[in-house]
């Protein structure tokens, strides 16, 4: 086998597919961040409470409907959904002309809320949830093509590999309703200033709800998408939440591109420093922070204020 | 007069909404309550009475609250008290206030090593007792190289270390550990540098989620297929519970008290479940002998006196559902057998919680630190 | 000759911030093809006159109807979709827009608004300053600019226009003053408001003077020699 | 006397390509009143932005009562006596009208940074502060904020405030900008009575005032001067009628 | 101070001098009512929380890494006070003070960004801290510094039993709340309120905004420091809890529930919260659920705070 820092190339090479995959959930879910929080300015603490809501329901249709994970993967983003819409309509509605921290608090209390009511229904150990059979395995993936080694084979588990491609899709296509249509320009300005925007004949507040409610159903999807990884549990979401606008102010708020490309390059990163110094896993992507805002003061992405 | 204010006062402190609260939590309290009845409902001719906070595993808001307890409540026994440095801070506070402490729900040895107090004592399980049975037990069935993947903080570290020793001892070599930040939900990177490490074991020195996740990814990666195998080195029944037997088959772990041991556990846990749902761990069931240990050693100080009360409680053996025999060493160490246990396959299973075979019994004096050895100065 | 169709009739309307109330009862109608101006001094209300009718300024009460519709309990983008567009005094560029995203944004109505290549030639500079990331970068007259050219875009048949010539160079000032009139005579129907008289004369076919939330007169296009005193008075000019 | 108390030398100013201030030296004298006018974008309020130092020039120097000042921060221009008011109402919108003239008297007498005092200290300015207001018309306005002004009123507030620095040079960018006339009579008459010992750099789109006030006039096109001289002279260049003037150019 | 005393009292009105001497009392008399132990804990916070109000409700930057000079603090002052057996008002002050300086250092760092970009940057440099604590030795990892003892006051006062600790911490408190209204309402307040109102403004008036958004911060920093210092005397612990990120949303939960327009507002937010954890403790995760549910109420009814809610009510400025 080849070898490369002591390392067999088929581990270093599927360490680093590791890292994509993990980066596929950063941007993931920075995208329903940066949705939320570049479009409609709302610091929207509880998306790792509908992430983990996103995994609950999974599990739920699973075990009291018997409906497995492709129903999930259909019915759960639209039920977050839906809880997101009328958390947008019960409350946020009501505190977009006041400074946004109130929007962060407003969250912060439904993440405890949340949290607070599936711990008393689930316990806060964890369920586990099976992915479909075929999802299961793992994918043999030749790297002679590199190494000219026969031996040099990954085994990628072909759940991981499905990660990877939902999220690159589902990303691409919310860049390209965002960026590509008017409804980004729309949601920006109303950002902005609503009052005028709604006098050029938008319906405002429909439009924001459904944004809000969407960011939020993309929460959910990705829950999904965790449940067959890890234990399902209630404090799944708010260990994430953090590095999670870590990575949306890193490339920028307000680019939908920057937090994909800045969620998938931070995953690679991530997955060096869990090799070379894996103790600064956790800080790592504070210490990029620090250092890209230092120097661009607006993320990677942004636009100068 | 023989009690404080006429009456004993028993304190759950125990995590009752985050990461331990199945563990431990509500279903502490209702053990604490079972014992209490069990023992009749007062004690020398006046009330017990329970009272029972959420420390949330800090340990300010323990300490604090144990201050409260003892000077405005009257509390003169605290119990449970689940992590680590909850646990330290309220020993501590005990030992200020002389009021008996008996830790169930943590696990650091320092609470008997170190940071022993007179007062204190350690009723369940430690670092050491599972580090000893479940390193002995594998490496005795032949895995003699251990890779660590280690929870990055002193609990992750002192159990590697432990465990490190015991390995060694037995003829086993380390070959190497990977420190992962704590929490951590994806360990596929870790996992793949214990794959490319080649050791034999993996031994999972963390615990909670971090277990759990580190369990359930290994399949993924064939790891068990590749002829490695997992050693939980702080589990649950509950773990067990979380992640299924599909991932979690074959998985040895080091316990100190299982439900389906014999027909009084059964019993007990029967009883156990009809008011809280689920069956006990080892740490509920630990309360519940805590309380009782210490009930029957005020009756026979005669007085809650706390230095009375330790003594009463040192020279006596301990006789409940938790186990028969046990030792109250001068360190405030319970020495009692612990388990060696593997987890079933699914089709040997009979449904929820029949989770575990029992593989080997390690006695007492075998499983706990030679109290001369744990560098607590209190020797007799 | 028939007189047009009333447009928009105001009546009686009352408007208020918070707990001041800013309009005391305000009645003015304008017809179909009709340029409008209102004046008075700063502060007199102008501005909340156009933002009531605009659906901006909620709390108000009385009648404001715009071709028959009472539209005082209607939200701001729907009197929009009535074909009424709004050009506030304060510009509202969006500096998180581009500058072709902010001439883009609103919504074209309907048809027979003005083509870009129409509003280019009006206004030279936005061609060239098209790609400027932030529409707030653009100096203060071009911003003008573009506030003025994106409404003119948007097909609506009433336009709004809140101070438009305010920091434009005269040069530009005229320009608008024949882009005005040549709407009219597409058929525009629009609403002024200056604070510079002698170019608001020219161009309006009637004139309301307001004070202190109230209007006070109205002076035709005929009348304004002879009403000169009263203007004096009223406006300082 | 006449010397010279601004200058600049070859001020140029890029944004990504686009030149909007291309090597201009300009040159201003002390005591007088000193418009610059030009179209649209002609570069007028980047070229104030760079004196004031909120733009850093891309290349070229400015001088100050003889003393190069082109790398200092902006507040420490405004320390030296330069100060501007912005061409887009800038005020501090929840502060009383009072408290907003305040400020800057509290600037002027450098008790900015006391934070071991009451601020009941600071009633002792609010005099002076009145008569900044009253100078602009705004006296009955001094409990209002700053917020519910009506637009003309923010800019004679502003207007106010920069007084009250009481500034060796004074930057105003379209001090008149929408005032009704009566206020725009006003402000020329003020802006003309503390011309007296000061000296005025102003934006202005309002010929009628531009006339009225200043002894030189500097235009703009395209980033570079155009032309320079009294009214008369530029009212009459004919690239400055074509350029900026249009046909009903005089007033 | 150049006014003249009478100047400044003569506006005092007899409503103000009641409500503080009825203030003074109670904080004298409380501790025999409730349990002291539990009020110095409040007391803390109630600094913690009106020391980051002086940065969100007074200059309007909303940091998100407060925890890190609270947290600090309180491990220095235990380590002071146990390791190095320093007395108890110099083991305080040598943790506000470097609390200060910390607060010099982030502030330098994060002091020009703005708005979520600030709330970042001090996020990061806050986890850097957190990362620092678990790994650092004197620290004791998760495990944190245990059995702090109350060293005496000036090495003189026994503070150890709780009702003299408790008069110790309530001058400590007294000085830190006279310290932030001082603060608020000097001069230097005033300038921050208009820095926060339109900073290139104030620029331009000639008002080195960096520098007094920086001297603000610093002061925040040093009375979170004070504040976490004299926690660790209190409860004798120092622990991971405090350099938490949770810890830094909390005290934003605090100044918000209490008013953040207000002087002293956070501290009853934060006495509200310290009482609320206290007493609905055995529920459990009814609790959790229980205080989400208090923050939202809030946040959609009384969203002034508490004190900002009573201001409004009855029309103080
Ligand atoms: N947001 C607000 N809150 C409270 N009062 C306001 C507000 N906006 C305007 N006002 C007040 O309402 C009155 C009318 O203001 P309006 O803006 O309509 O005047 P205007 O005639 O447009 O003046 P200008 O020529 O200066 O633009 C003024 O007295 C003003 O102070
Ligand atoms: N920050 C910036 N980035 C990019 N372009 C800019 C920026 N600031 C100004 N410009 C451009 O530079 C040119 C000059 O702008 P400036 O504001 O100086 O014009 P002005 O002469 O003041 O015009 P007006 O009379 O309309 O206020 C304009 O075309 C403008 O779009
Ligand atoms: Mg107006
Ligand atoms: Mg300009």
């Amino acid at each position: 086998m080849t070898t490369i820092f002591d390392m067999p190339i088929a581990i270093l090479g599927l360490q680093i597919l590791i890292g994509l995959q993990n980066g596929a959930f950063y941007a993931l879910l920075s995208l329903g961040l940066a949705v939320i929080f570049g479009m409609m300015n709302v610091i929207n603490f509880a998306h790792g409470a509908q992430y983990m809501l996103g995994a609950f329901l999974a599990y739920i249709l699973l075990s009291w409907l018997g409906l497995g994970y492709w129903w999930a993967l259909l019915l759960v983003p639209l039920l977050v959904g839906i809880f997101g819409l009328a958390v947008e309509r019960l409350f946020l509605r009501h505190l977009y002309h006041l400074d946004h921290l109130y929007g962060l608090l407003l969250t912060f209390g439904l993440v405890l809320i949340v949290e607070g009511v599936m711990v008393d229904m689930f316990g806060a150990s964890g369920l586990p949830y099976s992915k479909p059979d075929l999802l299961q395995g793992a994918e043999r993936i030749p790297l002679s093509w590199v190494t000219g080694n026969e031996r040099d084979i990954m085994m990628m588990p072909v759940y991981r590999l499905w990660v990877i491609a939902a999220s690159i899709v589902v990303c691409l296509i919310v860049w390209f309703a965002i960026e590509k249509t008017r409804l980004g320009s729309y949601l920006r300005a109303a950002t902005e200033n609503p009052t005028l925007v709604r006098a050029f004949g938008i319906n405002v507040p429909i439009m924001v709800m459904l944004t809000y409610g969407f960011g939020v159903a993309l929460a959910g999807f990705a829950g999904v998408l965790a449940a067959g990884l890890q234990a399902v549990t209630p404090h799944m979401g708010s260990s994430l939440i953090i590095v999670v606008f870590a990575v949306v102010v890193i490339g920028g708020m307000g680019s939908i591109m920057g937090s994909i490309l800045t969620g998938f390059v931070l995953g690679l990163i991530e997955a060096v420093v869990k090799i070379a110094y894996p103790e600064a896993t956790n800080i790592v992507i504070f210490v990029i922070m620090i250092c890209v805002l230092l120097v661009r003061p607006a993320g990677l992405f942004g636009r100068e204020a | 007069e023989k009690l404080s204010d006429n009456a004993v006062r028993i304190g759950v402190m125990t995590d009752m909404a985050a990461v331990y609260a199945d563990l431990s939590g509500q279903g502490s309290v209702v053990a604490a309550e079972m014992a209490i009845e069990d023992f009749g409902g007062t004690v020398l001719g006046a009330p017990i009475e329970l009272v029972s906070a959420d420390h949330q595993n800090k340990a300010d808001i323990a300490a604090a609250k144990a201050r409260e307890w003892i000077d405005t409540d009257g509390v003169d026994m605290l119990t449970d008290l689940v992590t680590s440095s909850v646990a330290l801070a309220v020993q501590e506070v005990g030992k200020e206030k002389n009021r008996v402490i008996m830790v169930v729900g943590a696990a650091t040895s320092r609470l008997t090593g170190e940071n022993c107090t007179s007062t204190g004592f350690h009723w369940a399980y430690d670092t050491y007792a599972l580090a000893n049975g479940t390193g002995t037990a594998v490496v005795k069935n032949g895995g003699d190289s251990w890779f660590f993947l280690t929870a990055d903080y002193a609990f992750g570290h002192s159990l590697e270390s432990d465990v490190s020793k015991i390995v060694e001892k037995n003829g086993g070599t380390v070959v190497g550990a990977v420190r992962h930040p704590f929490p951590t939900t994806d360990f596929a990177s870790f996992l793949l540098q214990a794959q490319a490490s080649g050791a034999k074991i993996i031994g999972l020195a963390n615990a909670g989620s971090d277990t759990i996740n580190a369990i359930k990814q290994a399949s993924e990666f064939g790891i068990v297929e590749g002829g490695q195998n997992l050693a939980g080195l702080l589990m649950f029944i509950t773990d067990v519970h979380a992640l299924g037997l599909d991932a979690a088959k074959g998985l040895f772990m080091t316990t100190g008290w299982y439900w389906d041991l014999n027909d009084d556990t059964r019993a007990w846990a029967a009883r156990f479940e009809e008011k809280v749902g689920r069956k006990p761990t080892m740490v509920q069931v630990g309360v519940y002998s805590a309380v009782l240990s210490y009930l029957k050693a005020v009756e026979a100080a005669g007085t809650d006196e706390a230095t009375a009360v330790s003594e009463a409680l040192k020279s006596m053996e301990i006789n409940d559902v938790f186990t028969t025999g046990g030792k109250v060493y001068a360190n405030g160490r319970m020495a009692h057998d612990m388990y060696l246990v593997q987890v079933k396959k699914p089709e040997d299973s009979s449904g929820a919680w029949d989770y575990l075979d029992v593989v080997r019994t390690i006695p007492a004096a075998e499983a706990f630190q030679n109290p001369a050895e744990t560098g607590c100065p209190i020797t007799n | 000759m028939p007189e047009p169709a009333i447009l928009i009739d105001v009546n009686d309307l009352s408007a208020f911030y918070g707990e001041s109330h800013v309009l005391h009862g305000v009645s003015l109608t304008i017809r179909a093809g009709e340029v409008v101006t209102l004046l008075g001094r700063n502060g007199a209300g102008k501005t909340t006159t156009l933002k009531s009718i605009m659906g901006i300024v909620r709390q108000r009460q009385g009648s404001i109807k715009i071709n028959g519709l009472e539209t005082v309990g209607l939200p701001s983008n729907r009197i929009a979709r009535l074909g009424v567009a709004f050009c506030p005094e304060e510009r509202g560029i969006f500096s998180s827009l581009s500058v072709e995203e902010n001439l883009l944004l609103p919504p074209i109505i309907q048809p027979g608004g003005l083509g870009l290549d129409d509003l280019f030639t009006l206004f030279p500079n936005i061609r060239e300053r098209l790609s400027t990331r932030q529409g707030t970068r653009l100096s203060g007259g071009e911003q003008q600019m573009l506030a003025i050219a994106r409404v003119l875009r948007t097909g609506a048949r009433i336009l709004m226009l809140d101070e438009p010539t305010e920091g434009l160079a005269p040069v530009i000032v005229e320009q608008i003053g024949e882009a005005i009139l040549a709407l009219k005579a597409r058929g525009f129907t629009i609403v002024l408001v200056e604070q510079n008289f002698h170019f608001a004369s020219g161009l309006a076919d009637r004139n309301y003077v307001m004070e202190d939330g109230v209007i006070v007169e109205m002076v035709a296009r005929e009348e304004v020699r002879e009403k000169a005193g009263l203007l004096q008075e009223y406006l300082g000019v | 006397m006449t010397d010279t108390i601004l200058e600049t030398r070859k001020l140029r100013k890029e944004f990504n390509g686009f030149v909007a201030v291309s090597d201009v030296d300009l040159s201003v004298q002390r005591g007088t009143i000193h418009a610059v006018i030009g179209p649209n974008g002609a570069g007028k309020t980047t070229l104030f932005n760079l004196l004031t130092h909120f733009l850093k020039p891309t290349t070229g120097v400015t001088i100050f009562n003889g003393r190069e000042i082109t790398g200092l921060p902006p507040h420490r221009i405004a320390d030296l006596g330069i100060v501007r008011s912005f061409q887009i109402s800038s005020v501090f919108p929840h502060l009383t009208a009072l408290e907003n003239v305040r400020i800057a008297v509290q600037r002027r007498n450098g008790v900015g940074r006391n934070f071991w005092t009451s601020e009941r200290w600071l009633t002792k300015f609010n005099s002076e502060a009145c008569g900044y207001l009253a100078d602009v018309g705004l006296e009955k306005f001094a409990d209002t904020q700053a917020v519910e002004l009506s637009y003309g009123r923010k800019r004679s507030l502003e207007i106010a405030t920069t007084l009250a620095l009481d500034p060796e040079l004074m930057l105003l960018d379209e001090p008149t900008q929408g005032m009704g006339h009566e206020d725009v009579a006003r402000i020329t008459e003020l802006i003309r009575k503390v011309s007296a010992n000061r000296t005025i750099l102003m934006v202005e789109h309002n010929l009628g005032v531009v006339a009225n006030l200043s002894d030189t006039i500097t235009v703009m096109q395209r980033g570079a001067i155009l032309a320079e001289g009294d009214y008369d002279h530029v009212s009459r260049h004919p690239e400055v009628i074509e350029a900026y003037m249009g046909g009903g150019g005089h007033a | 101070m150049s006014v003249p005393v009478q100047a400044r009292a003569g506006r005092f009105n007899a409503v103000h001098v009641l409500v503080f001497a009825g203030a003074l009392i109670a904080l004298g008399a409380l501790p025999f009512a409730v349990y002291p132990v539990f009020l110095m804990k409040a007391m803390c916070f109630a600094i913690f929380a009106c020391a980051f109000n002086l940065l969100l409700g007074f200059s309007g930057l909303l940091s998100f890494g407060h925890a890190a000079f609270f947290g600090s603090a309180s491990y220095l002052s235990a380590y002071a006070l146990s390791a190095w057996g320093l007395s108890a008002e110099l083991s305080i002050l040598f943790a506000t003070v470097s609390s200060a300086a910390l607060g010099a250092v982030f502030g330098a760092i994060a002091i020009r960004r703005q708005g979520i970009y600030f709330a970042m940057i001090t996020l990061a440099l806050s986890q850097m801290i957190y990362f620092a604590a678990l790994q650092a030795d004197f620290t004791g990892g998760e495990d944190g510094i245990q059995g702090v003892t109350r060293n005496p006051v000036f090495g003189l006062i026994d503070i150890t039993d709780n009702l003299s600790s408790y008069y110790f911490v309530a001058v400590i408190f007294v000085f830190a709340m006279f310290a932030v209204y001082r603060v608020v309402h000097s001069p230097f307040g005033q300038v921050l309120r208009a820095i926060r109102e339109s900073e290139s403004r104030a620029k331009s008036l000639g008002y080195h905004t960096d520098q007094y958004k920086l001297v603000v911060f610093v002061i925040s920093a040093a009375l979170s420091g004070l504040a976490g210092g004299t926690k660790a005397l209190v409860v004798q612990v120092a622990s991971l809890t405090d350099v938490t990120w949770q810890m830094s949303g909390e005290v934003v939960l605090m100044t918000l529930l209490g008013g953040m327009g207000t002087v002293f507002g956070p501290a009853v937010g934060a006495v509200l919260i310290v009482t609320l954890q206290n007493f609905l403790n055995s529920f459990g995760s009814l609790v959790t659920i229980l205080i989400g549910a208090i923050f939202v109420v809030c946040v959609m009814l009384f969203r002034r705070g508490i004190l900002g809610e009573l201001q409004a009510r009855f029309g103080r400025k």
